[in-house]
């Protein structure tokens, strides 16, 4: 194999709150090949959305790097000085976030924050940029985009929205692609659009992508590879259909069992959903020993105490449970 | 920007009119009357015949609302009325005073967004640093501090003690008059402007937007160049517009304390000798200032913000 | 009629919005005729995406507002028209589950509160009952007694929805009006919410109206389905009818916009995604207002509004292609 | 990002400004309340000019004004008046303030609108002018005072009322209650006031100071406080010609206004990091 | 012992204006920056329109009128007029004007600008301050009025001879030397805008006026004393606040200040300062007013008296008003020429206070609203002084804050228990005591509601008595006869101060009011900054 596009290693990120450092993401390890799909699930707070920005060196405090390597193609950025990491951003490693109003400033024509891609990374003059951006916005099938380069956010549809966003992210043909939910504040069926969009745009340019949901569907749909994450670690990394047919990991399995699925009661009558039991715990208040123990049906003593290590599966998958393997 | 400029108009006229009549039923109930304030300062004569006629003269003794419907119906077309005091045009009176009543309210303002937006700015950049623990301070205790009291202190330290500066008066109409009474005038709005500018910027800042721009690697400065000035603009006109309008108000305290002959120290001294003409115009004179200049920042919300247009 | 539990007889609600100075007064038809009915222990479910009109709906059955035409029966009783409804008489009746359980609970007021004061509202001052009825209904949703005394934010999402469901029932309602009842909830908690809720409805007899946009869980709860698009029923019917044979192109849509990890769908329903998105209900397009979205769309749908009319028992949708095999 | 990912800073802010201001506050309000305990003279009836301008010494630790009073005693007893014009003027600010806003918000229409175009005169009228107005209409004194400055300045908390009853109306909670039958008052003070509270705790708070600045205002033009009480504002006033021959006349009431602004703008503070912690952007 | 402090006091003033004069020859050019302390602008640089002391400073220079208060003879002297001739009966003056005197527009001044300006003032639609003055004139009623067009008591002999027939055997220089009499040109007040523009026959005209701030004036080279005015330039500057005029003054900026008390102490321990201070014992009387109609107590004279036992005014006057008053014995000022020097003000006795009360029936005291201003030497802090005082010998004092426009309001209505002010007690002694006249209103100035036969007898007499030393004689008479009754409290009668830098000269003592300086007389030496 060649090495891979991107590389996390180990990747660790403190909280510091009232003091005391929480783990908020640890022992996450992960590669994305060229040009390759990989999906990272979990739900709110399980540290999906902070690992994506240690990635792009855009984390704040509280929050900070505690420990782990990044290695973008073969270099490692972890601790790149800052100005470095403002080269590889927008340039070779871009981002699209969840809400597309809030993530674009409201004061700016909207080609104006495409073109300062152009500006920033290749030296461009404004009124080129200008051009460029409209073909950007052209890219992302915005109709005329020669008139909407001059629109405000404000002014554009939530799912428009969001092909600006990609349009900013991918205007100077970024090696990687972290999209942060970028559909949830979006209805179904532009949500399907826009998915179809990130997955025709990137493939189109070899653009390798991050993609980060609480949607498993979703995600497994897009991605050929999927780690699920819960409470800041990675419980189970599978090619994304292994995931569904053989989930291994009890909470994914969970994850899968626990919502109805279209078609399922029609072929199955109405059956009672299987629960998952209990709450996802704080980032101060994670459990000792596998992190979802307290939820697991399968508990038994060791998974209280012992952090389980990763057990490899098949095509590189890997699942930590005591119980497996 | 028209139809803003028309909406504003529709909202300014009532409040006017509101303003003209609150105005002038408070204080056709003052106790004195501008007959016995002819001996405000306790050393002049009076003459109760003659204080009978002027009475009727002036009107007094009409009935509230004839007076009122005259009054305005006069304002309709630019009139006043005149002034007991000086037997001149409230309108003439009122010209004279308004230059020097916006120059130091203009100057005061200066200083304040010079001084408090940098300042907050400077700290925002920093948060918990020692600059912004410093400029905090020293908003919050800008923000305790009474107007006369401060004033006084300028004045003994800057006139008396350091000789600097003239510890009061209009001189010339130069900037040297001008400095003490601005600044004591223009504390209280420079700590306000320092805590807002300082909480918009540290708003704007962690906007989802600025996380975008950082995203396409921007460096900090053109991060603040280009996505947070103009956002944290928009927070700060609300309170530069607000503290503008209300400082022509509170410019009373100063413009007595430095005897500057603006608006204010007119309106204190006519209500105190029961000038109500005067102090009518006065009145609506600040209200209407307070409102254009209302005015003008809904236009440069319109300007900054592209949002508002569609409102 | 005599046997809903509600009926909605052509029901609209619009707004005026903007202001006279600025680009005149535009009417905001949110709910645009509405006709519906829900028998007694029935679960509808509702679906259609944002700005469809669907939680407007929901306001005007609850009377919260008053509709600008149609008529609104609630246990035969009219309830629309130009006095407002009698509020005491409806919370008996219908009641209501919001969709977010951090915004739906009142902060400053316990569980116990939370329960209590709507018994007492009601007439029911014995202390001991109310307090039985309090505890009870804590246990029906899954809340300890010693939860009682505890304010919102002590509870996860999942308990404050269970809070939120327990505040609904504490009336003994005969409809609930479940808003989103689970999409602010983290995932694996979903499953406990859908669970309750499905046992609440068999234990207390409820008949339901289920608003969402989560089709797989539509399709689990619902007995009949009506999907919503730009304030008018698109289409309407049984739930297998809805899932198995849509009619409509729009619920063929939204169904094929479901991302689908297991490839069990249709390949016909895969290719029936819509086009652009939802217009705005400021200014809807002319005809079918689905139309500028539609794979089927023809002159006709531009010309001329399709009615919601039959295609099968029970099974009603508004398109003029309604027929054609998907 | 996550809730409880923004929680840290904010505490450890307000924190010291609570600490602080509180502090100051709880001094002067122990001082008003314990003035017949801890002052050391009658601060009306002790005067003897025989004592009359003696400079800060054992015996009178502040000094003694030009009637011969002890100015610590007098500063005692003027934290009553002077927290009294704060508190009181503020209580009636709010209530007014309060009660328009909540129900223009809550049940808009004609009634919002008249309330709004209340406001806005209200905010036209410079509040200090328009207390001028009041003042000069009652003659000087503590009730004419709160009155003044209770009825000009009410038009912070109801638009701040107002805002929030807006953004709550549409809260489950409040909704629920509609449903559950509750009546429109009921709903207004029992879901929206008590969750409202915080926002209007801070803005009487920090309008506590503006009162008491506004009071050393009113003093110096001529309509303050009634004698013979002492409060701060008119002691300030009263001193200022002898600013350079008695200084201490006036650097002791100065400096009880400066600290008791200063604490309950830094309590105001403190208190909107944990009663509001949106609206570090509000004005105030 | 008071005595000999008044006397001390009183010497000072003297010599402090001597001394004034008693520099080296006076130097031409310069300029003067007077302050105007009493209100924080000028009401009308019209004098006809306003009665106002503040405005009189400016109006001294600017214009002038019939008499003028001469300053170091203490009395009344022809100021438009070289020479009067009175008839018989006391009742017609010929009056020969001087024909030296220009306006400033070049014109000469004739009897026409005499006939003019009082008519002017008669106008009854009008209501001007002055005609309080000229009603003195025969026939100027009916003009007030509308009766008539002319005043028939006024004839124009020739260009520089008038003729004026009064109502009373009055001293018409009383009536003639206010500033609202003053003499103004017909041709510039028709103009219409003579309030910006003022034009007279002052040693000063007119240059510019900012509201709220100053007033500004140039030497009048066609003044008509020779060789007078002395300076170029005169500004009058407005400067209400004390502290800030105490800086300013303190900074060379101003040339002239009134002080208060506080600064008064200052200014006197100041080496410096202490060379530059002007005193004079002013008209003026303070008093604590007491209403007879509305309290009951008040109408025994025993109580009256107590309540003058009852207060140290002494120690007030000393340690509160810093010595800055002359202490009261009776109404009438000490400049005024029917002062008795020789009656003692009443001494401080609250055992004396006290026997008063019992005698009169209140042995255990009663309670009395005083109604006060904020005023620092005849207001709030008297009353806080007051109050311990009265409450030892068992008077309850409640004290009630107004505006001092308020109080004249009450004061004239009547709607008082009692208030502390401050009276214009000069320079006409008759006027000055029909304030206790029974006849006399309360609204004009009878605020106590005095009643007392004798009293009126005396001053029924005075006004008959045409020799002005009996008059006096009756009047002094009169005087003492109040001492005794203590309609009021007597206080003090005021001791104006004025500072001035060591580069201004020729400032007068004047008793009628400190600020109205003639500033013809006025010269800086070759130290002043001003330019």
């Amino acid at each position: 194999m060649t090495t891979p596009l991107l590389r996390v290693d180990n990747l660790r990120i403190a909280l510091a709150s009232d003091g005391i450092t929480y783990n908020a993401v640890e022992n996450v390890s992960f590669e994305i090949g060229r040009g390759e799909a990989f999906g990272l699930v979990g739900e709110s707070g399980c540290g999906k959305s902070i690992t994506a920005l240690a990635v792009m060196g855009l984390l704040r405090r509280p929050l900070s790097l505690g420990g782990g390597r990044i290695v973008l193609d073969g270099q490692e950025i972890q601790d790149a000085p800052a100005a470095e990491m403002r080269r590889l951003r927008g340039k070779r490693i871009a981002m699209i976030f969840q809400e597309p109003m809030t993530a674009l400033n409201p004061l700016s024509p909207v080609g104006k924050q495409i073109a300062e891609m152009f500006v920033l990374h290749q030296g461009a003059n404004w009124n080129e940029a200008m051009d460029r951006a409209e073909e950007a916005l052209r890219q992302v099938r915005v109709p005329s985009p020669e008139r909407r380069i001059r629109d405000y956010p404000h002014q554009l549809s939530g799912g428009m929205r969001q092909r600006v966003m990609i349009a900013i992210a991918l205007a100077c043909g970024p090696d990687l692609l972290v999209a942060d939910e970028p559909t949830t504040a979006l209805d179904v069926t532009v949500q399907a659009e826009i998915i179809d969009l990130i997955a025709e745009l990137c493939a189109a340019k070899g653009t390798a992508v991050l993609m980060i949901s609480h949607d498993l569907g979703l995600v497994a749909n897009m991605c050929k590879r999927v780690a699920v994450m819960y409470a800041g670690r990675i419980v189970e990394s599978q090619v994304a259909d292994a995931i569904f047919a053989t989930p291994s990991h009890p909470y994914t399995q969970g994850l899968i069992d626990s919502l109805p699925r279209l078609g399922e009661r029609a072929r199955r009558g109405r059956q009672r959903l299987t629960e998952i039991a209990g709450v996802v715990p704080s980032i101060q208040a994670y459990p000792a020993g596998c992190r979802f123990n307290p939820r697991c049906p399968a508990v038994t003593d060791i998974c209280r105490t012992n952090v389980p290590e990763a057990t490899s599966l098949p095509a590189d998958g890997l699942v930590r449970c005591h119980h497996h393997g | 920007m028209l139809i803003v400029l028309g909406r504003r108009l529709a909202n300014v006229i009532p409040t006017l009119l509101a303003v003209v009549a609150l105005v002038f039923l408070l204080f056709s109930v003052l106790p004195g009357s501008f007959i016995s304030g002819m001996n405000e300062d306790g050393r002049s004569a009076m003459d109760p015949a003659v204080m009978e006629r002027m009475r009727k003269e002036m009107g007094l003794d009409d009935p509230l609302l004839e007076r009122f419907a005259k009054y305005v119906v006069n304002i309709a077309v630019g009139d006043l009325g005149t002034s007991f005091r000086t037997r001149e045009p409230v309108t003439k009176m009122l010209s004279g005073r308004i230059w020097p009543s916006l120059k130091l309210v203009m100057a005061a303002m200066t200083f304040a967004i010079l001084v408090g937006v940098t300042l907050g700015f400077l700290a925002a950049l920093k948060p918990g640093g020692l600059l912004d623990t410093a400029a905090m301070v020293g908003a919050i205790s800008g923000l305790s501090l009474s107007q006369f009291w401060f004033g006084l202190m300028l004045m003994y330290l800057f006139a008396l003690k350091l000789q600097w500066l003239p510890s009061f008066g209009y001189g010339d109409g130069g900037l040297r008059n001008l400095i003490l009474p601005a600044i004591a005038l223009g504390v209280g709005p420079m700590a306000l402007l320092a805590r807002t500018t300082r909480a918009a910027v540290l708003d704007v800042l962690n906007a989802d937007f600025v996380r975008t721009a950082r995203s396409k690697g921007m460096s900090e400065r053109r991060v603040v160049e280009w996505h947070v000035l103009r956002n944290a603009l928009v927070l700060v006109i609300t309170i530069v517009g607000l503290q503008f309008g209300s400082l022509m108000g509170q410019a009373v305290v100063v413009e007595k304390l430095f005897a500057w002959p603006g608006v204010g120290s007119l309106m204190v001294d006519s209500v105190f000798q029961r000038d109500m003409p005067t102090v009518q115009g006065c009145i609506l004179m600040i209200v209407l200032f307070f409102l254009a200049i209302n005015t003008l920042v809904d236009i440069a919300y319109v300007v900054i913000d592209p949002r508002i247009r569609y409102r | 009629m005599a046997d809903s539990l509600l009926s909605l007889d052509d029901l609209a609600v619009h707004f005026m919005v903007g202001s006279a100075f600025a680009g005149g007064v535009k009417t905001l038809k949110a709910v645009d005729g509405v006709t519906l009915d829900v028998k007694a222990g029935e679960c509808l479910g509702l679906v259609g995406e944002s700005g469809c009109g669907k939680s407007t709906l929901a306001l005007a059955i609850m009377g919260l507002l008053l509709p600008t035409r149609g008529l609104i029966h609630v246990d035969s009783q009219q309830i629309s028209g130009a006095t407002p409804p009698d509020r005491m008489k409806m919370a008996q009746t219908v009641q209501m589950v919001f969709q977010d359980p951090y915004a739906s609970l009142n902060p400053r007021q316990t569980v116990r509160r939370t329960l209590a004061d709507p018994l007492r509202l009601h007439g029911i001052n014995d202390r001991a009952e109310v307090e039985a009825r309090v505890i009870d209904m804590m246990a029906k949703v899954g809340l300890r007694p010693e939860h009682a005394d505890r304010y919102p934010h002590e509870f996860s999402g999942g308990q404050r929805q269970r809070i939120g469901i327990a505040r609904a029932l504490i009336l003994k309602p005969k409809l609930v009006i479940c808003d989103e009842p689970v999409s602010a909830l983290d995932v694996s908690i979903r499953a406990q919410i859908i669970n309750l809720l499905l046992e609440l409805k068999d234990e207390m007899g409820l008949a339901y109206i289920m608003i969402s946009h989560d089709l797989g869980v539509v399709e689990h709860v619902s007995d009949r389905v009506a999907v919503m698009y730009l304030g008018r029923i698109v289409e309407q019917g049984g739930w297998q009818e809805i899932f198995e044979d849509p009619r409509h192109p729009y619920t063929r849509a939204l169904i094929a916009a479901i991302p689908d990890p297991f490839h069990r769908a249709a390949a016909a329903v895969a290719k029936a995604k819509a086009k652009g998105e939802i217009a705005s209900a400021l200014n809807p397009p002319p005809g079918c207002h689905f139309n500028p979205r539609c794979p089927l769309k023809a002159d006709l749908c531009t010309a001329e509004v399709p009615l919601l009319e039959a295609t099968g028992p029970g099974h009603l949708a508004a398109c003029h292609f309604r027929d054609r095999a998907s | 990002m996550s809730v409880a990912l923004k929680l840290p800073r904010l505490r450890l802010k307000g924190g010291t400004s609570l600490w602080v201001g509180g502090s100051l506050v709880a001094i002067a309000i122990s001082a008003a309340i314990l003035a017949p305990v801890i002052a050391l003279t009658d601060p009306v009836m002790d005067a003897n000019l025989m004592n009359a301008e003696i400079p800060p010494c054992w015996e009178y630790p502040f000094g003694t004004d030009a009637q011969g009073r002890d100015i610590y005693s007098r500063i005692v007893y003027g934290a009553r008046i002077s927290l009294s014009v704060g508190i009181i003027s503020q209580i009636c600010n709010s209530l007014i303030g309060v009660t328009l806003g909540l129900t223009a918000g809550y049940w808009g229409g004609w009634w919002d609108d008249l309330v709004s175009g209340l406001t806005n005169l209200m905010l036209a009228i410079p509040s200090l002018v328009f207390a001028l107005a009041i003042m000069a209409i009652l003659g000087p004194g503590l009730v004419s005072l709160v009155i003044a400055l209770g009825l000009t300045s009410w038009s912070y908390s109801c638009r701040i009322a107002r805002a929030q009853v807006l953004s709550l109306k549409s809260q489950g909670y409040v909704q629920a209650a509609r449903i559950l039958g509750y009546g429109d008052l009921r709903i207004m003070f029992t879901q929206v006031l008590p969750n409202i509270l915080g926002p209007l705790i801070v803005i009487a708070t920090l309008g506590m100071g503006g009162a008491i600045l506004a009071e050393a205002a009113l003093s110096f033009l001529g309509l303050g406080i009634r004698p013979p009480f002492p409060s701060w504002g008119s002691m300030l006033s009263e001193a200022r010609d002898q600013i350079t021959t008695a200084p201490w006349l006036s650097v002791f009431p100065g400096l009880a206004i400066f600290f008791t602004v200063l604490g309950l703008n830094l309590l105001g503070d403190g208190l909107r990091d944990i009663l509001d912690p949106q609206s570090t952007t509000r004005r105030n | 012992m008071r005595k000999l402090i008044w006397l001390a006091a009183a010497a000072v003033a003297v010599l402090g204006a001597a001394a004034a004069e008693a520099q080296d020859t006076p130097r031409k050019g310069g300029s003067i920056r007077m302050t105007a302390p009493y209100a924080a602008s000028f009401g009308s640089l019209d004098p006809h329109v306003t009665p106002r002391a503040q405005d009189d400073i400016v109006n001294k220079a600017i214009q002038r009128t019939l008499y003028n208060w001469n300053t170091s003879a203490n009395k009344l002297e022809l100021e438009l007029a070289k020479s009067v001739s009175v008839s018989a009966d006391g009742l017609t003056y010929t009056y020969k004007l001087r024909d030296d005197a220009f306006f400033h527009n070049g014109r000469k001044m004739t009897a026409d600008d005499l006939i003019f300006s009082y008519t002017r003032i008669m106008d009854g639609s009008k209501g001007y301050p002055g005609a309080r003055y000229v009603r003195l004139i025969k026939g100027a009623v009916d003009v007030e009025k509308g009766q008539a067009k002319e005043i028939s008591g006024l004839k124009k002999i020739d260009d520089f001879t008038l003729e004026m027939t009064i109502t009373d055997r009055v001293d018409p220089g009383y009536y003639f030397f206010a500033g609202t009499t003053a003499i103004l040109p017909k041709e510039e007040v028709e103009k219409g805008n003579f309030a910006s523009n003022p034009v007279g026959l002052g040693p000063f005209k007119f240059k510019e006026h900012i509201p709220g701030s100053r007033v500004t004036t140039e030497r009048f080279d066609k003044f008509y004393k020779p060789g007078k005015p002395y300076l170029d330039k005169l500004e009058v500057l407005i400067m209400a606040e004390a502290a800030a005029r105490d800086v300013a003054f303190r900074n060379k900026e101003i040339d002239t200040s009134i002080l208060g008390p506080a600064q008064y102490v200052a200014y006197r321990a100041d080496p410096q300062l202490s060379k530059g201070i002007l005193e004079v014992a002013e008209m003026f009387t303070r008093a604590i007013t007491m209403n007879h109609d509305s309290i009951k107590p008040f109408q025994d004279k025993r109580v009256r008296q107590a309540i003058n036992y009852a207060i140290d005014a002494n120690l007030i006057i000393s340690r509160l008003v810093k010595d800055k008053a002359y202490r009261a014995t009776s109404w009438l000022p000490p400049s005024s020429a029917a002062f008795d020097k020789t009656v003692k003000p009443y001494p401080f006795d609250p055992e004396k206070a006290k026997k008063l009360l019992a005698e009169a029936g209140y042995p255990n005291g009663f309670e009395f609203e005083l109604t006060t201003s904020q005023n620092e030497s005849w207001g709030l802090p008297i009353v806080e002084a007051v109050i311990p005082m009265l409450a030892k010998v068992g008077i309850k004092l409640k004290p009630k804050l107004v505006e001092v426009t308020v109080l004249t309001e009450l004061a004239m209505k009547g709607d008082h228990q009692a208030y502390i002010g401050s009276n214009l007690t000069g320079p006409d002694s008759l006027a000055t005591l029909r304030c206790y006249y029974s006849k006399t209103p309360r609204t004009a100035c009878n605020y106590t509601g005095f009643k007392n036969p004798a009293f009126d007898k005396l001053l029924d007499d005075a006004a008959q008595e045409g020799d002005m030393a009996k008059r006096n004689e009756l009047l002094k008479k009169a005087n003492n006869l109040l001492y005794d009754e203590a309609p009021v409290w007597f206080f003090n009668y005021n001791k104006a101060v004025m500072a001035y830098q060591p580069w201004v000269h020729g400032l007068q003592a004047n008793p009628t009011e400190i600020t109205h300086q003639y500033p013809e007389e006025i010269w800086v030496d070759a130290n002043s900054p001003a330019k």
